[in-house]
């Protein structure tokens, strides 16, 4: 028997009559959903439980008390420990996967080994001289790079101070205290008086004076309205780059209305309030605020011996909620500027910026974790976020390593053939302090000399920006030029 | 006419065969555990047929699922005995400290948030409520993979007409929800999505 | 003439002239490799996704909601001409019904095309149907749109059955005329399906209660908008069908319809358009003074950014509206064929322009107080998919033209030459 | 044994607490799993459930103002203009939290919702999203990722709200402790301008917050009773709550 084509018809409408009646399509349909749903190509988080760590963030010298949420061995998320971390801190566990994440030595923009790299390190060292340069002195680390440049003949130790205490130095020549142990007791005061420090950028720390603000009352005077100016109590217009001169109107303004005694500076206050672009009665009425709202104090964004003489005044160094000294403060190292003319070569840790570099060093073996800035000189792969133990400088504090490295890594102490101390916690008090103003500061002050640019050009970021906070630098919130921290 | 009738039934039984026994075996793929495990051995030996002697809920809430390969160290650092298993165990896990790739049953796609610590502390369910006598296994069941999404055959239920399933079938949204209507709870879709 | 050259004779309705196979094919060739450059850009948006268009998270509707509206507005002389056929009973109209058919066909089609491409996960817009949420207009878009495309779809193929070769299967005769007694039936569903989703398409941007630009009160759950939509479509409807036809005799130089159909659905489209002028007017004046200004919106906020100036309110309603509306009743310049081509073209221009308003504009113009206005322009790939669907529309059309009887009055009308100068030897 | 009575969370933002530092959006992509921006993303096609905005008054020299507004979803609560759109429930106003919640894998990428959001608080998903090799175990295992051409917003981290009724349950509680559920962009401000918490509790710091004279909201005339208030004591930040004549500019 031959089917014919009706036979054929038959037997298709009954099996399309009673599919309905089977799981075929309603399975396939649901099946087909459901693969709609997720599909398979979706990156998907590690799976594991998951577990809260404790540590310190690395990326800046406020070393914030972080809590991290682990999952699988994994960082997955951040929180800080003893309030808020900044826009970058909140994306950095994902900084060890950033594309250009740094894991092979490179020599003048070339792959090279870490034999090749010690053995270029090994005859610098023995030509001398050498520079270990520290970004964040105080640390355990920083023990050991002091060791090696004082057991190597021709080595120096270097340290670079953050804008802020750069800021201090006029302060710590007037006091004669070493700039290192010099701070603002910004938890006590009551009053700042900001000439363009931009104080609530991240100055000092990224969330320090957020912390403490609204509870402090901040007057900004600046040329050009920043983000502090915006939150600021009050907001004075100034001349671009007259700090100094309001700086000396007030300190005429401060003695003619008996509110602290001292010398005056030379310029008269008609001079200086006009070079600053500020009303005499303006200057009258801030220079009151600041004797009334005790205790106050002055910052300003670059070392202004103007300024400091003008916190002497107000008596506001060696009070509570001012300028303070401390004990246990690391100790005296040199300076980048103080380092000689001409370096045979420069070592220089992952805390350095990408920019500082000894002016005079002939060879640079750079650390960091991520590839960036110029290419020039020996580029070695340090661990990255989390992935080594990070001492807090102020209390000695050591937060140890919950990620593991990538193969290829080296820390710098390892490379100079140290070991990591064990972490020596830190008694830190502060000391009395006390400062009489002589004579007014004869030094020039920083006017429109073209330094403003230099300070603020010179601590850009030491890393790369999360891949989350592009999200934040594209936004229109991040002002042209991208994501300075601190100025 | 009854010729017609004929071919037309031959449709209709060709089809529901193919629906009924067919679907289902080409709809699944059979996947093979990394190594055999038993839950019974594991109870006897260790003295405690407790789920979560194993299978442990934090105090955060936080449920443990499988144990590490790290707990598997306790006892297997060499092998325990002359099986296959033991020796995959100790060779490919234990001594190279990877976490073993089990199939898991009862896994539920990355949108869904199951909480265990609310259906068993707060809502006082028996894991076997829906994971059946695992626990009493004396071997792992096959894995059946769908092809087409990719999920456990656990997720739809043994049955492939969902009809009349035991309680501890299916792990489909409508089940969920079933529960949750009839307990009186929310429904909304953030109680069980992320 | 060249009747050697007509290969597909065969294909060809008996007693109706047509061009050469040739020279058909030069006619399509050019819309062919617009189609084909269309779905080019529709395979890009639909693998690499929609980052191939120039839409973002303001304009998240573009050029292509545009298109949609548009074409759907203007297809609405399908249902309308059933409507007005088969349960008005204005048999004078059956000479455009089976072209109505065919343009209502192709817009909704087309329509259903570009909505599959505009979405960002095209396998799961069937979901809509699983889960609907039946406060959505959109629902009632889908539903509507996709009930009426089948709808349509069935009143087109027993005009394909109709063809010279089809036919000559008797199964598909006999198939062909039951479905054609099906349609009245089918008339009065596309006409209430129709109703609806045109109305939704009004209400899409009506509801928007986040965007004062566009929202009104209304009826029930129906904004005012719903209703003008539906009387605009339906009085732009006829006037598009018009242009269209008259395109067609100006292309073939031949007669298709009598003039008494051409004064009929000038007159039609001009009441409606009377009467969709004075209702959107009356619209605008309620949303300016009572609407708008209640939600904090200044009157003529909405009309000071860019170039969205007033003058836009004043073309839409006075130039789009109001002009042609008074062309196409005013018997004398109804008489005349330019007259009446051009008010059509305006009325059409109007719609368009009305569906722009509402959905770019109202996309541009910003709500927060710290908005942007923001503009934007559609990229390659929009616009060669918009290209698709213009080609798809006039290949189909010029297909359905040549093979199947879509004028019934060809034959009769075939003697006639419908203008000096326009006659285009060989045709 | 019920589970916890209803809750409407919401926000108060404090403008003049707000210095811009950006941390909550920072916060809020690594919590929520938002891949980073494609390179020919732009801050249009950008996604930020999160955004904080830079607005003027328009001045310059002495007289320029500006504010930093930070704009998330306001989770409406009246007639909530996404939730109503959405032709097939992908969006839902949850009764028990007051949370407007997305749900991705519902989702067709209609953004008939985006024309619908007067603040322009939701986001397409415009790039697959793409992590670099190996950052993908930086995600967050509480919430899941969205694929290409969907629609996500903020939906107050509610990864963070299932861990504090996990925490709750663990501990035999039917209520969670109101410390242990804050998003990540409140968890995240240094100067805690955000209060967050239930604005059904009267004991509630955002209740009290929102009733200050000083509070306000966005659009509020629009009638879609958002959940998100803001806060300052300058005259000319409160009336940006409306659109109203001056002149204002975003920076």
């Amino acid at each position: 028997m031959k089917p014919t084509r009706r036979d054929v018809l038959a037997l298709g409408g009954g099996a399309v009559a009673s599919v309905f009646f089977t799981p075929i399509p309603w399975k396939l349909l649901d099946d087909a959903s459901i693969w709609t749903q997720n599909w398979s190509w979706i990156p998907q988080p590690v799976k594991g439980p998951v577990e809260w760590k404790e540590s310190a963030c690395a990326l800046c010298p406020a070393s914030c008390g972080l809590r991290v949420k682990m999952a699988g061995g994994y960082a997955v998320g951040l929180s800080g420990k003893d309030g808020a971390l900044c826009a970058l801190g909140y994306g950095a566990h994902q900084m060890n996967w950033h594309p250009q994440r740094l894991t092979v030595v490179r020599h003048n923009g070339q792959p090279s080994t870490w034999a090749a790299a010690e053995a270029a390190f090994q005859k610098a060292c023995a030509e001398g001289p050498v520079a270990i340069v520290d970004g964040r002195p105080g640390r355990g680390a920083s023990q050991v790079y002091r060791q090696f440049a004082e057991k190597t003949p021709g080595a120096l130790y270097a340290v670079i101070r953050t804008p802020e205490e750069e800021a201090l130095r006029p302060v710590a020549a007037i006091a004669g205290v070493p700039v290192e142990r010099l701070g603002y007791d910004l938890e006590n005061t009551k009053l700042v008086l900001s000439l363009s420090a931009p104080l609530l950028e991240g100055w000092g720390g990224p969330q320090r004076v957020q912390r403490l603000w609204p509870a402090m009352q901040i007057i900004q005077a600046e040329a050009e309205l920043s983000r502090t100016g915006t939150c600021a109590a009050r907001r004075v217009q100034i001349k671009p780059g007259s700090e100094a001169m309001l700086a000396m109107a007030l300190a005429h303004a401060l003695l003619d209305e008996k509110l602290a005694t001292g010398p005056r500076p030379a310029m008269s206050l008609a001079e200086a309030a006009a070079l600053a672009g500020v009303e005499l009665d303006e200057v009258k009425g801030l220079a009151r605020t600041l004797a009334a709202q005790r205790p106050s104090v002055v910052i300003s964004a670059r070392p202004e011996p103007a300024v400091a003489a003008l916190n002497v005044l107000l008596g506001a160094v060696g009070a509570e909620g001012g300028i303070v000294a401390r004990n246990g403060a690391p100790a005296p190292a040199k300076s980048m500027d103080e380092l000689p003319g001409t370096l045979r070569a420069a070592l220089l840790d992952s805390t350095v910026p990408w920019d500082r570099r000894p002016a005079g060093a002939q060879e640079v073996f750079r650390f960091a974790a991520w590839r960036g800035g110029d290419e020039q000189g020996w580029m070695l792969p340090a661990p990255g976020f989390l992935e080594e133990a990070t001492d807090n400088p102020a209390t000695g504090a050591r937060a140890e390593a919950l990620l593991k490295p990538p193969a290829g890594v080296k820390t710098t102490v390892a490379f100079l053939g140290g070991e990591l101390p064990a972490a020596q916690p830190v008694e830190s008090a502060i000391v009395p302090l006390t400062c009489k103003l002589a004579a007014w500061p004869s030094a020039a002050p920083n006017g429109q000399d073209g330094r403003t640019a230099a300070w603020t050009a010179a601590w850009t970021p030491a890393v790369l920006a999360p891949l989350a906070t592009k999200l934040h630098q594209e936004s229109k919130l991040m002002p042209a030029g991208g994501g300075r921290r601190q100025a | 006419m009854i010729r017609g009738l004929c071919f037309f039934l031959i449709g209709v039984a060709a089809i529901q065969v193919a629906g009924w026994v067919g679907l289902p075996k080409a709809l699944y793929v059979t996947k093979a555990q990394p190594f055999e495990y038993r839950h019974k051995t594991h109870a006897e030996k260790s003295g405690s047929a407790e789920c979560d002697g194993c299978h442990t809920l934090g105090a955060d809430g936080v449920f443990a699922g499988l144990p590490k390969t790290e707990s598997c160290a306790a006892c297997h650092t060499e092998p325990q005995g002359k099986s296959a298993a033991e020796a995959t165990l100790v060779s490919s896990y234990v001594k190279t400290e990877k976490e073993t790739p089990w199939l898991v049953y009862a896994r539920q796609p990355a949108n869904v948030r199951f909480s265990h610590a609310i259906h068993t502390k707060r809502a006082k369910l028996a894991c076997e409520r829906c994971h059946g006598k695992h626990g009493e296994s004396d071997t792992l069941r096959p894995y059946q993979e769908n092809r087409i999404s990719g999920y456990s055959r656990d997720i739809w239920g043994r049955s492939i007409s969902r009809w009349k399933r035991v309680a501890n079938e299916g792990m489909k949204m409508d089940d969920c929800e079933g529960c949750h209507k009839q307990q009186g709870f929310d429904t909304g879709c953030l109680s069980c999505h992320r | 003439m060249a009747s050697s050259t007509l290969i597909d004779r065969r294909f060809i309705a008996r007693g109706v002239e047509r061009t050469g196979t040739a020279r058909f094919a030069m006619w399509l060739a050019p819309w062919v490799l617009l189609l084909g450059v269309g779905l080019y850009a529709a395979y890009l948006c639909l693998y690499y996704g929609l980052n191939q268009t120039n839409m973002d998270n303001r304009f998240a509707f573009g050029l292509w909601i545009f298109l949609d509206l548009s074409i759907i507005a203007l297809g609405a002389g399908a249902f309308f001409t059933g409507f007005l056929v088969y349960l008005i009973k204005m048999k004078e109209l059956k000479a455009v019904l089976n072209s109505a058919v065919v343009l209502g066909f192709i817009c909704y089609s087309g329509a259903m095309l570009v909505l599959a491409i505009d979405v960002g996960q095209p396998a799961r817009a069937w979901f809509t149907f699983w889960h609907p949420n039946t406060h959505s207009m959109l629902t009632e878009v889908t539903f509507c749109i996709s009930c009426y495309l089948v709808v349509l779809s069935l009143e087109y193929i027993p005009m394909l059955l109709k063809n010279r070769k089809l036919r000559q299967a008797p199964s598909f005769l006999a198939f062909e005329h039951q479905l054609h007694m099906l349609v009245p039936v089918l008339a009065a569903v596309g006409t209430l399906l129709s109703f609806f989703h045109q109305g939704s398409l009004g209400g899409l941007y009506g509801v928007l209660r986040g965007r004062p630009f566009a929202f009104r009160e209304g009826f029930s759950i129906w904004p005012s908008t719903f209703f003008l939509f539906i009387l605009s479509a339906i009085a732009v409807g006829p006037s598009f069908l018009a242009l269209t036809t008259r395109l067609v005799e100006k292309v073939t130089g031949k007669a298709l319809i009598p003039d008494s159909v051409y004064q009929r659905l000038g007159l039609i489209s001009g009441l409606l358009l009377a009467f969709y002028v004075a209702a959107k007017s009356i619209d605008t004046l309620v949303w300016l003074n009572v609407t708008s200004p209640a939600v904090g919106f200044a009157p003529w906020e909405h009309y000071s950014y860019g170039q969205f100036g007033i003058w836009l309110m004043a073309a839409e309603i006075g130039l789009f509206g109001l002009v042609p509306a008074g062309l196409l009743l005013w018997p004398k310049t109804r008489a005349s064929r330019g007259w009446l081509m051009t008010a059509a073209a305006l009325a059409c221009c109007g719609v368009l322009l009305n569906r722009f308003i509402l959905t770019v504009q109202t996309l541009a113009l910003p709500t927060l107080a710290f908005d942007e206005f923001m503009t934007y322009t559609p990229n390659w790939q929009e616009v060669a998919t918009f290209g698709l669907v213009v080609a798809y529309g006039v290949i189909l059309y010029s297909l359905s033209y040549r093979y199947l009887p879509l004028f019934p009055q060809e034959k009769e009308l075939a003697g006639e030459v419908i203008e000096e100068g326009t006659h285009v030897s060989g045709r | 044994m019920k589970t916890q009575k209803p809750r409407r969370y919401g926000m108060v933002i404090d403008l003049d607490r707000c210095t811009g530092c950006g941390a909550c959006m920072t916060a809020c992509a690594a919590e929520n799993n938002v891949a980073p921006g494609h390179a020919k993303a732009t801050p249009r096609t950008g996604l930020t459930p999160m955004l904080v905005q830079r607005v003027s008054n328009g001045g310059a020299g002495a007289d320029r103002r500006e504010v930093f507004i930070p704009v998330t979803c306001m989770h409406c609560e009246h007639e909530t203009p996404c939730v109503t759109v959405c032709p097939q429930q992908a969006v839902e106003l949850d009764k028990a939290t007051g949370i407007v919640n997305q749900m991705p894998q519902r989702c067709l990428g209609c953004r008939y919702c985006m024309t619908a959001c007067a603040y322009h608080a939701r986001y397409f998903n415009w790039w697959d999203p793409e992590w670099p090799v190996g950052m993908e175990r930086t995600l967050n295992p509480g919430v899941a990722v969205r694929m290409r051409g969907v629609v996500e917003k903020c939906n107050f981290c509610h990864g963070r709200l299932h861990e504090a009724e996990d925490k709750a349950a663990a501990a035999g509680k039917a209520e969670i402790d109101p410390a242990d559920y804050r998003p990540a962009c409140v968890e995240a401000c240094a100067t805690q301008a955000i209060v967050f918490g239930d604005l059904n509790d009267p004991a509630s710091d955002v209740r009290k917050a929102s009733r200050h004279e000083d509070s306000f909201r966005l659009l509020a005339r629009l009638g879609t009773e958002p959940k998100v208030y803001y806060r300052s004591k300058q005259e000319w930040v409160r009336g940006l709550a409306e659109r109203g004549q001056q002149e204002v500019r975003r920076g």
